[in-house]
């Protein structure tokens, strides 16, 4: 049983880790930072959200495992609100914003 | 040396407890009440410090107390010996006679209340508490919350009158304290990695002459002289006390620039007289003597006042760095160390009176006749002349003339450093005095010289606020009749080694 | 191990990008970054608590003002004469800076093997305070003084920063009213997210005394969550001159003092708590200076005074 | 060279790197940032004694940790109040940098 639980743990993070590297690649290349802004949410929350899955399997009690996903949602919040901030500043006078 | 609270031990609590309180006070009910509130709170604060005076000269011996009642190196203790207590009735006459000085300067009209008296008398009761907690302080972290609360209380004072040239200086103070406070903290964090305490008492027992030791000792007091504006760190001093309101001023340069210098008399008298005397004592000596020098030179050529008064706050800053390299004789107890040591601080009391005064005068002058420009003082010293006279007064300390503090300061310092054999220092004194006497005379010749057309005021200047200057300057005078030989009440508590005499 | 050189490794990267990048906005960013990656050290060192602060308020409240800053400075003119100094002068701050760092880390290798400690002391009177939390134990018993006065340090910066208010606006509203379109995704964040950090800003506060957290932690994420409600518009911050604004900012010192006082009576000294309840009273000093260092922290994010309340 | 000397030398090289920071940068608001790097390296300094000495089931030596925060809280009320001085420094001159730099 927990053979199974540690090859999911190892599936969830590398897919995660993979992710956060698409994210960092596209903050790399993309030329501006709305873009950037794009794809760095994009990738990374999906990335946070595969390494918190590869977590649980490994967390015996459930409120801590419980605990681990109110953090990736209390960074889904965060990245959406920081995001909005940044993208505020660096283009005030957006189309419709 | 008594190990727990001593009887008077709960006053010292009061001494820091009840100007902070008065700060809150005031904030809170604003407007009008905040003068009231620092006017009442004077006086219970001044017998407070007196009875902590008394009490130290009483026993003989240091008043301790644990705070929460928990011992050293675990708890904080605050302790005040004859030196702490000396300079906690300095802070406190000096603080009254401000309050008094600044009463109708600062007085807040009755509606609405507005921001530079609200700010100033919470500002002024806030750098009381503050002084009072670094003189009777005995651990070096509680001692840098101390610096810290000073130095928020001063900074502000600085840029009360909001202008721009008084906001950069507020600005440059700020930095330079601040650079203090970190290489302040990191000699902190050296001892205590070292020695596992904090306390002044418990250090001293156990530092050992080691890397580690001296590298804490010399990071500790660079930062203190950023703190005091000694001499390569002078640069922020002449525009922050010159900036400021008159009564703030007074405070700036006759205590807070005090309090480093403070500190550093503990770091060298108190944590190190088992270590073997350092050649940096010589070092002090020499940037000091420098601040002399370069402090009286340029005050001589400054065009306004109030800046006059500051420069010359920076070259007595550098007396009072003289008295280390000859007071420090660790092992031997040289007889003459006291004699430099009682010199040194009595030129530290003095000078607070003197350029209290002198400060307080020239904000006088400069409400009387509209601007401070030394040229146009013609004719001032027959329109005001009690504060002309307060002003030559303070003068008269400075140069260290017969009947005043100042004199008695250089004269224990000339011979402490004739006898020692360190004639340099006595050169460097004498010279001081001559050039302190300079720019003394060029104000007065020019204040008392007969105006081309006649002088007239743009506001009568009340006689109480004019007798408040006359009486500090009376203070750094009725000093000069202190006894020529080490005093009683400096000396206790001072670690048994370095008192020769005993 | 491994991980800990790469840790620092990365946070010098960081530092030192902070200090080569040429525009502010960007070093201001690196620093930030830099904060986290030192609350991640601090979790290393085993000081949970610290770690918690440094990440709340060493780069976040930090990072805000600074970023408040950097935009509102980001076009002033610097002009020729206080251009970047000479290569001259930055090669002997290179080298001046190279030997403190040297001399410091010599310092750092030769500290004492068995380190001093007051570990066990601490330890040892754990019990008369009645806290788990030994760093909490430090703070608000052993060392109370200090948290006493640090509070009014706090407060005095406020007030140093009130001082710098123009004279016509004294009393008024601090800091700029934000606006934000209601239905925007930053309104409907900041109303999902300020609950939520309010309960978490308690939850830390009161898990303080037992657990890493307390009142400094639980104080900046709850003045968080007003910046971040003010920044969406939401809410607007109270005139300077009312006094209930005043009471709270001074209610935390002044219950500590009082309580302060009041150990005189109950226990055997200024400070000092009686055994029985300890925790008692040291939880009724924590939430008026929570209350305390939490509007204090969000007034001086906010700045001074800008605007006259319409009435 | 254990973890918590790793630390102390990161902390060496903050201090420094502050210090470069500090002297290098004429504008007042990386003069700022260059006092919290220098702040940094200093309270993690801290940490590291603090860690050395952890005994009696503590991770690290409480006294430490608990003045580090007290420090933190001191070092942001001065950031805060540098940079309020700053802003409105800029409002009355529309510079960011003191003339004569000390």
């Amino acid at each position: 049983m927990s053979l199974a639980l540690d090859l999911l743990t190892i599936l969830a993070v590398s897919a995660g880790v993979f992710f956060f590297l698409a994210g960092t690649v596209g903050l790399l290349r993309f030329p501006d930072a709305l873009s950037r802004l794009h794809a760095l949410t994009k990738a990374d929350n999906l990335g946070l959200g595969l390494v918190v899955l590869g977590l649980v399997f490994q967390e015996e009690r459930l409120f801590a495992a419980l605990k681990l996903i109110t953090v990736w949602l209390l960074t889904l919040l965060a990245g959406a609100t920081v995001t909005r901030l940044i993208a505020r500043n660096a283009r005030p006078a957006g189309p419709r914003g | 040396m008594p190990h727990s609270t001593t009887a008077g031990g709960f006053l010292l609590v009061l001494a820091i407890v009840l100007p902070v309180a008065g700060m809150l006070l005031s904030l809170v009910l604003g407007g009008r009440h905040a003068q009231r509130v620092a006017l009442i709170l004077m006086p219970a604060e001044l017998a407070v410090v007196l009875a902590i005076a008394f009490g130290v000269w009483r026993t003989h011996n240091l008043l301790q107390y644990f705070v929460g009642n928990w011992n050293p190196p675990l708890g904080v203790a605050f302790r005040a010996d004859g030196l702490s207590a000396a300079m906690l009735v300095t802070a406190a006459l000096l603080v009254c006679g401000i309050g008094l000085f600044a009463r109708d300067q600062f007085s807040s009209p009755e509606q609405a209340e507005t921001r530079a008296p609200l700010v100033f008398w919470t500002l002024l009761l806030a750098v009381w508490g503050a002084l009072n907690a670094v003189f009777i302080g005995g651990d070096l972290f509680n001692l840098y919350v101390a610096l810290e609360l000073l130095t928020f209380a001063a900074v502000p004072l600085v840029s009360l009158d909001g202008r721009a040239e008084t906001i950069a200086a507020a600005l440059r103070y700020l930095l330079f304290a601040l650079f203090g406070s970190i290489l302040y903290l990191l000699a902190a964090v050296l001892f205590y990695g070292a020695y596992g305490t904090l306390d002044i008492i418990l250090l001293s027992a156990r530092i050992q002459p080691e890397p580690v030791a001296w590298a804490a000792i010399s990071l500790m007091t660079a930062g203190l002289l950023a703190k005091a504006a000694l001499y390569p760190f002078h640069l922020w001093l002449p525009p922050a006390h010159a900036g400021a309101p008159a009564p703030a001023s007074a405070i700036l340069s006759g205590l807070v620039v005090k309090a480093p210098f403070f500190l550093v008399i503990r770091l060298w008298f108190d944590i190190m007289p088992r270590m073997p005397e350092p050649a940096a004592a010589q070092v002090l000596g020499i940037l000091g003597a420098a601040a002399i020098l370069v402090g009286s030179v340029v005050a001589l050529q400054q065009a306004r006042l109030k800046l006059l008064i500051a420069y010359s706050t920076v070259a007595q800053i550098g007396y009072l760095f003289l008295m280390l390299p000859l007071a420090v004789k660790a092992e031997t107890g040289h007889p003459w160390s006291t004699v430099a040591w009682t010199g040194g601080v009595l030129q530290a009391i003095s000078h607070a009176f003197a350029k209290a005064a002198m400060f307080m005068a020239a904000g006088l002058i400069a409400e009387a006749l509209g601007h401070d420009r030394i040229a146009g003082l013609a004719g001032i010293g027959r329109a005001l002349p009690i504060t002309v006279f307060a002003f030559a007064l303070g003068g008269i300390s400075l140069m260290g003339l017969p009947p005043s503090g100042g004199f008695i300061a250089k004269a224990m310092l000339l011979t402490a450093a004739v006898a020692e054999g360190q004639w340099w220092w006595a050169v460097i004194v004498l010279t001081g005095g001559l050039l302190a006497g300079g720019y003394v005379f060029l104000v007065l010749a020019r204040a008392l010289a007969d105006p081309i057309e006649p002088l007239r005021l743009l506001t009568t200047v009340s006689p109480s606020r004019q007798a408040v200057v006359v009486a500090l300057a009376l203070c750094a005078v009725l000093l000069g009749f202190v006894p020529l030989r080490p005093s009683e009440l400096l000396q206790i508590g001072r670690p048994a080694i370095t008192t020769g005499l005993r | 191990m491994v991980f800990d050189i790469g840790l620092a490794l990365l946070i010098v990267a960081v530092a030192v990008w902070t200090i080569a990048a040429r525009d502010t906005f960007a070093a201001v960013i690196g620093f930030v970054a830099f904060g986290l990656l030192l609350a991640l050290a601090w979790v290393r060192l085993a000081a949970p608590d610290v770690a918690l602060t440094e990440a709340a308020l060493g780069s976040g409240v930090t990072g805000v003002v600074l970023l408040g800053a950097s935009t509102r400075l980001r076009h002033a003119e610097i002009s020729a004469a206080d251009k970047k100094p000479g290569a001259m002068l930055r090669a002997a701050a290179a080298v001046l800076c190279t030997v403190v760092s040297a001399g410091l880390a010599a310092i750092v290798l030769v500290l004492p093997h068995p380190a001093p400690t007051l570990a066990p002391q601490a330890a040892a009177n754990m019990a008369a305070t009645g806290l788990g939390n030994p760093v909490t134990a430090v703070l608000m018993a052993y060392r109370a003084i200090d948290t006493l006065l640090e509070t009014v340090v706090l407060l005095l910066a406020l007030l140093g920063l009130w001082s710098l208010t123009p004279d016509p606006f004294w009393g008024g509203l601090p800091g700029r009213r934000h606006h934000d379109d209601p239905d925007g995704v930053l309104t409907f964040a900041a109303q999902l997210l300020v609950p939520v950090g309010i309960l978490v800003g308690i939850h830390i506060f009161w898990v303080g005394s037992v657990a890493p957290g307390g009142e400094f932690q639980g104080a900046t994420i709850l003045a968080a969550m007003w910046i971040l409600a003010a920044m969406a518009g939401l809410v607007d911050a109270p005139p300077v001159s009312r006094r209930w604004l005043r009471l709270i900012l001074v209610a935390g010192p002044a219950v500590f003092f009082t309580i302060g006082l009041a150990g005189f009576a109950m226990a055997d000294g200024f400070l000092a708590y009686p055994e029985s309840h300890a925790k008692l009273l040291i939880v009724m000093i924590e939430v008026p200076v929570t209350l305390s260092i939490a509007a204090t922290l969000a007034l001086l994010v906010a700045g001074p005074p800008e605007r006259m309340p319409q009435q | 060279m254990s973890d918590a000397t790793v630390y102390g030398l990161c902390s060496a090289v903050l201090v420094g790197l502050g210090l470069f920071g500090l002297i290098v940068h004429p504008e007042l608001l990386r003069k700022i940032l260059a006092f919290n790097l220098i702040g940094g390296g200093v309270f993690l300094l801290f940490g590291v004694v603090a860690r050395r000495g952890a005994a009696a089931g503590f991770g690290g030596d409480p006294v430490p940790q608990a003045l580090v925060i007290t420090g933190l809280v001191v070092a942001f009320a001065a950031t805060a109040l540098a940079v309020a001085l700053l802003r409105r420094l800029f409002q009355e001159t529309g510079r960011t940098t003191l003339r004569s730099d000390g």
